[in-house]
């Protein structure tokens, strides 16, 4: 385990726990803007279920911890998502859901925002044209992975930028807390 | 009643003739697809008064605008009009000199919002309208991004860097720290105050535009007494992306998949519907096998989107179960066409002149599955739902829609069918195999919520039926081809690139410049599970249309709610919304 | 020294039924997602512990942590008011509700239950209309719209199906002759009170979906319209109070006291007095199928408009416990 | 042959009215499928396979012997080792994208005379997948994989280099060059939602 800053073994403990608990109760505000919505409602549904991992879609901001950012962000909805990420208690964190979110995907136009990180910081981008179900929940993990390593002390700078990710094989061992 | 092919859907010589004697100055414009009458502004309202009432013409189809900038005046305002007596098309076509246009609230309510939406996208002002506001921009936008003066990538005037990124980091290459202007919360404030001038009742209630159950980003403004609306009005354009604006842009083939992120909810349909229209534009035949995958895999998604809908309309009145169990059967339905396609949502699979693939092995047997098993799981949804004594409480007598409603607003699809219209673009003006396949139409009688809730289960069943036949007749085509690429205008397969250099220097020529298409107009609709998608192309014959026009069914459908809601509880606009059923991807474009 | 022993014990058994309705309404809440996900095939909470075991305390430590957001144009003091409202009351009806007989162990005599007096029924259905406030408080204090529309809608339908209630608990308690909810246990030695009281029974299945805010009367946070009813303006713990008590806690003790007023309490299963279970267990067992009962309800039904609502509390609930009363008053002179 | 028809309005009887047999009919319903088997990909831990067609992020397939004959005749003019991607710099796949700006491709003159590829950059987060490029590719060289699992923390994660698309590409053939083209592997994950399907 890598302890930047010395702080204590018991703090660091309960540091621990508090990242488990967080990054194993995910609710998402249930915010849909355009095509990937549709894709984020089958992320949910029966076939891959995020309530096996803790995810229930939650309808208020205020009660959310994730903004999933699904579809296109144009400039006339941009200050209302704002208010939106504004109204979310803290830690929170935005998943960029698909190119358009991301981007401005293929909508390099008058009326689209180019990029949702222009007016709100975004933690995991996910590219996909909707991202399927399975790579939205690859992105949700990549969430895990970084609420857990910034737990470790690491800045999420830190976080190796660019892998080639290549074949997809399920994981092996069936504890979820390591990841 | 049955309808061949090639019955011209477009007004006839008889009525030219009557409309030729009454108004000597019109001039007649026509094309394989489309026929103009060209009449001057003067006369605008009095002739479609004539054509209105004496002519039948009473179904409010369409209005637009075609920006000329090198003609004065700049501006042509195009209406279509349909006769359901006649099954007829008519489009009349009018100068806008100074800008202005005479305003036909008073013959068609329908055109509110699209005389806004001309206001919005052109800058054209309407005499008479009851409340000339922005449609999709918000108040205070300086342009009007459809003129063919403005670029697409708009003004790029605000410094507005990704807040993720250092100053000088540059994460690719298509990156830009300039970015077209943003609204602040004070300018929507302005937008809002613009819809309602005055409140008339206790309380405005900003319904959405994020809020879950708002189907997407549409922005509902409720005047309310207690639960009580008294006034309401919709703010659009919450995800208008300018797709119309793309298109002008980008060749007739490069839009297919633009198509699809219209209606994301029927991405096949959209597509047929627009490959079809540019076919007709470009005279391309598809082949057989070609027609019969359309067909079913537009059935197919058929019954996928009025799965969406029933999951949601659902969930929205509080069932929550048949949520997740409508999307265990999208998730087949996903299944299939990812396996077909290549890709769950928004597949762009249909091209010009056919298809992108053929059927992979197995893709029928895994579509006999689906259908043998299907029929089970609609009962379930009926025996939970159809005489649930909630669901008839919350349905029965909500939102009626009437006969002239559906004329006035131009209203389409399930919810006109609802009103016993019986408008189908399947059977009136059938394309690909459409007029080769048995099939019912269930029309309803109340015209409420519940008659469109029988009427899209209903659908879903016919819809089966018509998958049915086409596996059948797919089995027999086993071999055939299903592109039909010896045509000058259709993009050879890869496998004709690799082996021959013809088909790659056509390949080329295509990619390049695009499918030059012969001057012209068209105006071709397919009947998408929201409505009429009609889609109206200008071509200069260039590669990429001069003009691209989508009617939007869920537009126009949406428009009633705000008749349709007012003296009804909150509660209701949920069930009314649910039952309109709109996309905003398609009512935003 | 008497009352001092006294004291200590029911401080120590209230301590108990506390913590343990903590602990109980955190795992009902595993119940009702796995419940849902199964009706829903799909297997609910899983990976986080075994079988999705340490869910609820993922849960609690998130909720606890979580930035405590009060908005700026609330009410304070009505804010943070609302939810000790509504979710004290709901567990103080534990202190009249008898879990099962006295039993013994290791020579102590354990009382499952905080006391017995003799108007428990209607110190539980007072404690329970408190519960109204905090609703009421909760939309108000928000200063906000949906809350508001949300609270009132709540209040509107409690106050229909209190009367309702009230009505239909009127069948049991004349044929017991007693408020004593240990009473009414007692005399259903014989019969369940099921028999003459089947259209009470229906009242109350329908009052107490309605005062636990379960499908088909979940309008006060009908999602699809309120987002999330008069707690949208919620956040972290202060949040977690209102569902924990209205949809776990409320339905917990409703459901006991459905299982005491017309299931015979702790009574075996008709034909099963043989087995050696204790009326503890037997309560228990009880007490959770008419939990899945209503859990089963809200996971299958859409909802009603408010109006609606009232509407039948009024012309079709309120008669029908009307006539339970007259029905049973016959049963008693037939009877005895 | 197209007919029109009118639904009917079904009527709730008394009888389902007194003793609530359409709310009993709908839980029997639900109380069916909870003893149903769950649908449920475990996702982390069971994947589903994505079919041959699927298009997932791009790859560069490398010049290893079973190039197509077009290739033969645009090779005279690259400068192309074994291993390296086939690309021949023909802009193919920029002309034929509704967002050509998302491609960065660019080519030197070698002093031989010969064209190499110095750069292919696309930016994925504006790609729609819609397969146009992979359409487009005279030489078979550009290819849809099926990788989906991209998700980074950096918007420069987004864009797909030379070296990762020839990387994919390779990963994507040894895996499924040889496969038929079948609607999908009938696995158990597929067959956990399909049940028993009869293959023709």
């Amino acid at each position: 385990m890598a302890i930047k800053h010395n702080n204590g073994i018991i703090l660091t403990t309960v540091e621990e726990v508090l990242s488990w608990g967080r990054r194993n109760s995910l609710w998402p505000a249930s915010i849909g803007l355009a095509c990937c919505a549709i894709e984020m409602m089958h992320t949910a549904a029966s076939r891959f279920d995020t309530d096996r991992l803790g995810i229930i879609f939650r309808g208020s901001p205020r009660q959310s911890d994730v903004l999933i950012v699904a579809g296109t962000v144009v400039n006339k909805v941009a200050p209302m998502l704002k208010l939106i990420y504004d109204q979310m208690p803290d830690p929170k964190w935005v998943i960029s859901m698909g190119g358009c979110s991301s981007v401005g995907g293929p909508f390099p136009t008058y009326a689209t925002l180019q990029g949702v990180d222009r007016i709100i910081p975004v933690d995991v981008y996910v590219p996909g044209c909707p991202p399927t179900p399975q790579a939205l929940l690859w992105g949700i993990m990549q969430l895990q992975r970084k609420i857990k390593e910034q737990k470790e002390g690491k800045v999420w700078e830190e976080i190796p930028v660019r892998e080639v990710p290549t074949a997809s094989q399920p994981l092996k061992k069936k504890s979820f807390f390591g990841f | 009643m049955q309808f061949s092919k090639n019955k011209n859907l477009w007004i006839d010589d008889k009525k030219i003739q009557i409309l030729k004697e009454k108004y000597p100055s019109i001039y007649i414009e026509k094309f394989k697809n489309a026929v103009f009458l060209n009449i001057e502004k003067e006369n605008l309202i009095d002739f479609l008064k004539f054509l209105k009432e004496n002519l039948t013409f009473k179904m409010f189809i369409d209005f637009t605008c075609v920006d000329y900038p090198n003609h004065t005046p700049r501006f042509q305002g195009v209406y279509f009009l349909y006769s359901p007596e006649e099954k007829q098309r008519v489009g009349i076509k009018t100068w806008a000199e100074n800008n202005t246009l005479p305003s036909i609230i008073s013959l068609w309510k329908g055109a509110k919002w699209a005389e806004r939406e001309a206001w919005d996208m052109f800058g054209i002002k309407f005499e008479g309208h009851e409340n000339l506001v922005r449609m999709f921009l918000w108040e205070g936008y300086e342009y009007h991004p459809l003129r063919k003066d403005f670029p697409l990538e708009g003004i790029k005037n605000t410094y507005l860097p990704s807040l993720n990124l250092k100053p000088e980091e540059n994460p690719a290459h298509n990156y830009s720290p300039y970015h077209t202007f943003v609204p602040s919360m004070e300018d929507l404030e302005k937008t809002q105050k613009a819809r309602m001038p005055q409140k008339k009742a206790q309380v405005v209630l900003n319904w959405g535009p994020l809020h879950p159950g708002t189907h997407g980003t549409i922005w509902f403004l409720f005047d309310m007494e207690g639960e009580y609306v008294k006034e309401c009005d919709i703010i659009l354009g919450q995800l208008h992306r300018g797709v119309e604006k793309i298109a002008e842009t980008r060749t007739y083939t490069q839009f297919i998949p633009y198509t699809d992120r219209m209606d994301y909810i029927s991405a096949l349909c959209s597509q047929i519907a627009y490959v079809n229209t540019v076919e007709h534009l470009l005279e391309v035949e598809p082949p057989e096998k070609a027609k019969w995958i359309r067909t079913m895999m537009c059935e197919l998604q058929r019954i996928n989107s009025h799965l969406l809908w029933l999951g949601t309309y659902a969930l929205d009145l509080g069932a929550l179960t048949i949520f997740l169990y409508t999307f265990r059967e999208r998730e087949k339905i996903m299944d299939i066409i990812e396996g077909i396609s290549g890709i769950r949502l928004n597949s762009s699979y249909i091209r010009i002149g056919g298809v992108a693939k053929d059927l992979p092995e197995g893709a029928l047997d895994v579509i006999k599955h689906f259908i043998k098993d299907f029929p089970s799981k609609l009962k379930e949804y009926e025996t939970i739902l159809t005489k649930n004594r909630v669901w008839l409480k919350r349905n029965i007598n909500i939102g009626i829609i009437n006969e002239e409603d559906v004329y006035q607003y131009g209203l389409t699809g399930v919810v006109a069918r609802s009103a016993g219209v019986p408008y189908d673009i399947r059977m009136i003006q059938p394309t690909d195999a459409y007029d080769k396949v048995d099939f019912d139409i269930p029309l309803g009688k109340v015209g409420d919520c519940y008659d469109r809730y029988l009427i899209r289960m209903e659908e879903m069943k016919e819809s089966l039926k018509i998958i049915a036949q086409c596996v059948e007749k797919l089995e027999q085509l086993k071999d055939s081809k299903y592109i039909a690429t010896e045509n000058p205008y259709v993009l050879p397969t890869l496998e004709e690139t690799f082996f021959s250099i013809e088909a790659m220097v056509k390949d080329f020529n295509l990619r390049i410049y695009g499918e030059q298409a012969p001057e012209g107009e068209i105006y071709m609709s397919g009947e998408n599970p929201r409505g009429e998608l009609g889609f109206y192309i200008v071509s200069k014959g260039k590669g990429h249309p001069y003009r691209l026009r989508i009617r939007s069914g869920a537009f126009y459908n949406l428009q009633i709610f705000t008749e349709l809601i007012k003296g009804r509880p909150i509660a209701d606009a949920v069930a009314l919304l649910g039952s309109l059923d709109p996309v905003v991807g398609e009512t935003d474009r | 020294m008497e009352t001092l022993g006294a004291i200590v014990g029911i401080t120590i058994k209230s301590l108990i039924f506390i913590v343990g309705m903590f602990l109980a309404a955190a795992y009902l809440t595993l119940v009702e997602r796995k419940f849902a996900g199964h009706v829903q095939q799909r297997p609910g909470p899983l990976h986080v512990g075994p079988h999705g075991f340490l869910q609820p305390i993922a849960d609690a430590l998130k909720v606890l942590t979580k930035e405590d957001l009060v908005p700026d144009s609330a009410d304070k003091f009505l804010f943070y008011l609302a939810s000790l409202l509504a979710f004290v009351p709901a567990i103080m009806i534990l202190a009249v509700v008898p879990f099962g007989e006295p039993f013994e162990i290791f020579g102590f005599t354990i009382y499952p239950y905080i006391s017995d007096v003799n108007v428990g029924l209607l110190l539980a259905l007072a404690f329970g209309s408190i519960s109204l406030y905090g609703v009421i408080f909760a939309g108000w204090a928000s200063n906000s719209k949906y809350p508001m529309i949300g609270g009132l809608r709540k209040a509107a339908v409690l106050i229909g199906y209190e009367v309702a209630l009230g009505f239909a608990i009127a069948g049991p308690i004349m044929q017991a002759g007693t408020f004593s909810l240990k009473g009414i246990v007692d005399a259903q030695e014989g019969l369940w009170f099921i028999i003459p009281n089947i259209l009470a029974f229906v009242v109350m299945i329908f009052a107490v979906l309605a005062e636990t805010g379960r499908t088909p009367f979940d309008v006060q946070e009908a999602e699809a319209e309120l987002v999330g009813g008069y707690v949208t303006e919620y956040s972290a713990m202060k949040f977690g109070l209102f569902p924990l008590a209205e949809w776990y806690i409320a339905t917990f003790v409703l459901s006991a006291i459905t299982v005491i007023l017309f299931f015979g309490g702790w009574h075996p299963f008709p034909f099963m007095d043989g087995l050696p279970i204790s009326s503890f267990v037997w309560f228990m067992i009880k007490l959770f199928m008419v939990f899945m009962f209503f859990l089963w309800v809200h996971w299958t039904l859409p909802r009603y408009r408010v109006d609606q609502i009232t509407e039948l509390a009024w012309k079709v609930m309120l008669p029908l416990a009307l006539a339970n009363i007259f029905i049973v008053a016959i049963w008693i002179m037939i009877f005895g | 042959m197209i007919k029109v028809r009118y639904v009917e309005r079904p009527k709730l009887t008394n009888t389902e009215k007194i003793f609530f047999l359409d709310f009993l009919r709908g839980m029997k319903i639900t109380l069916k499928n909870f003893f149903r088997r769950t649908i449920t990909t475990k996702y982390p831990f069971e994947k589903l396979t994505p079919p041959k067609r699927f298009r997932g992020v791009h790859g560069h397939r490398i010049k290893n012997g079973k190039e197509p004959p077009s290739f033969k005749v645009l090779e005279k003019f690259m400068e192309i080792k074994d291993g390296e991607s086939r690309c021949v710099a023909c802009y193919m796949c920029q002309q034929a994208c509704p967002v050509p700006e998302l491609f960065k491709i660019e080519a030197v003159q070698l002093p031989n005379g010969r064209k190499k590829v110095i750069k292919f950059d696309m930016n994925l987060l504006n790609c729609m997948y819609c397969g146009l490029c992979t359409e487009a590719c005279p030489v078979d060289c550009i290819i849809h994989t099926d990788i989906y699992e991209v998700a980074g923390y950096h918007r420069a994660s987004g864009v797909a280099h030379l070296s990762d698309l020839t990387e994919r590409a390779k990963d994507f053939d040894n895996r499924r060059y040889h496969e038929p083209d079948r609607i999908w592997i009938d696995d158990k994950e597929r067959s956990k939602l399909w049940g028993q399907i009869k293959w023709s």
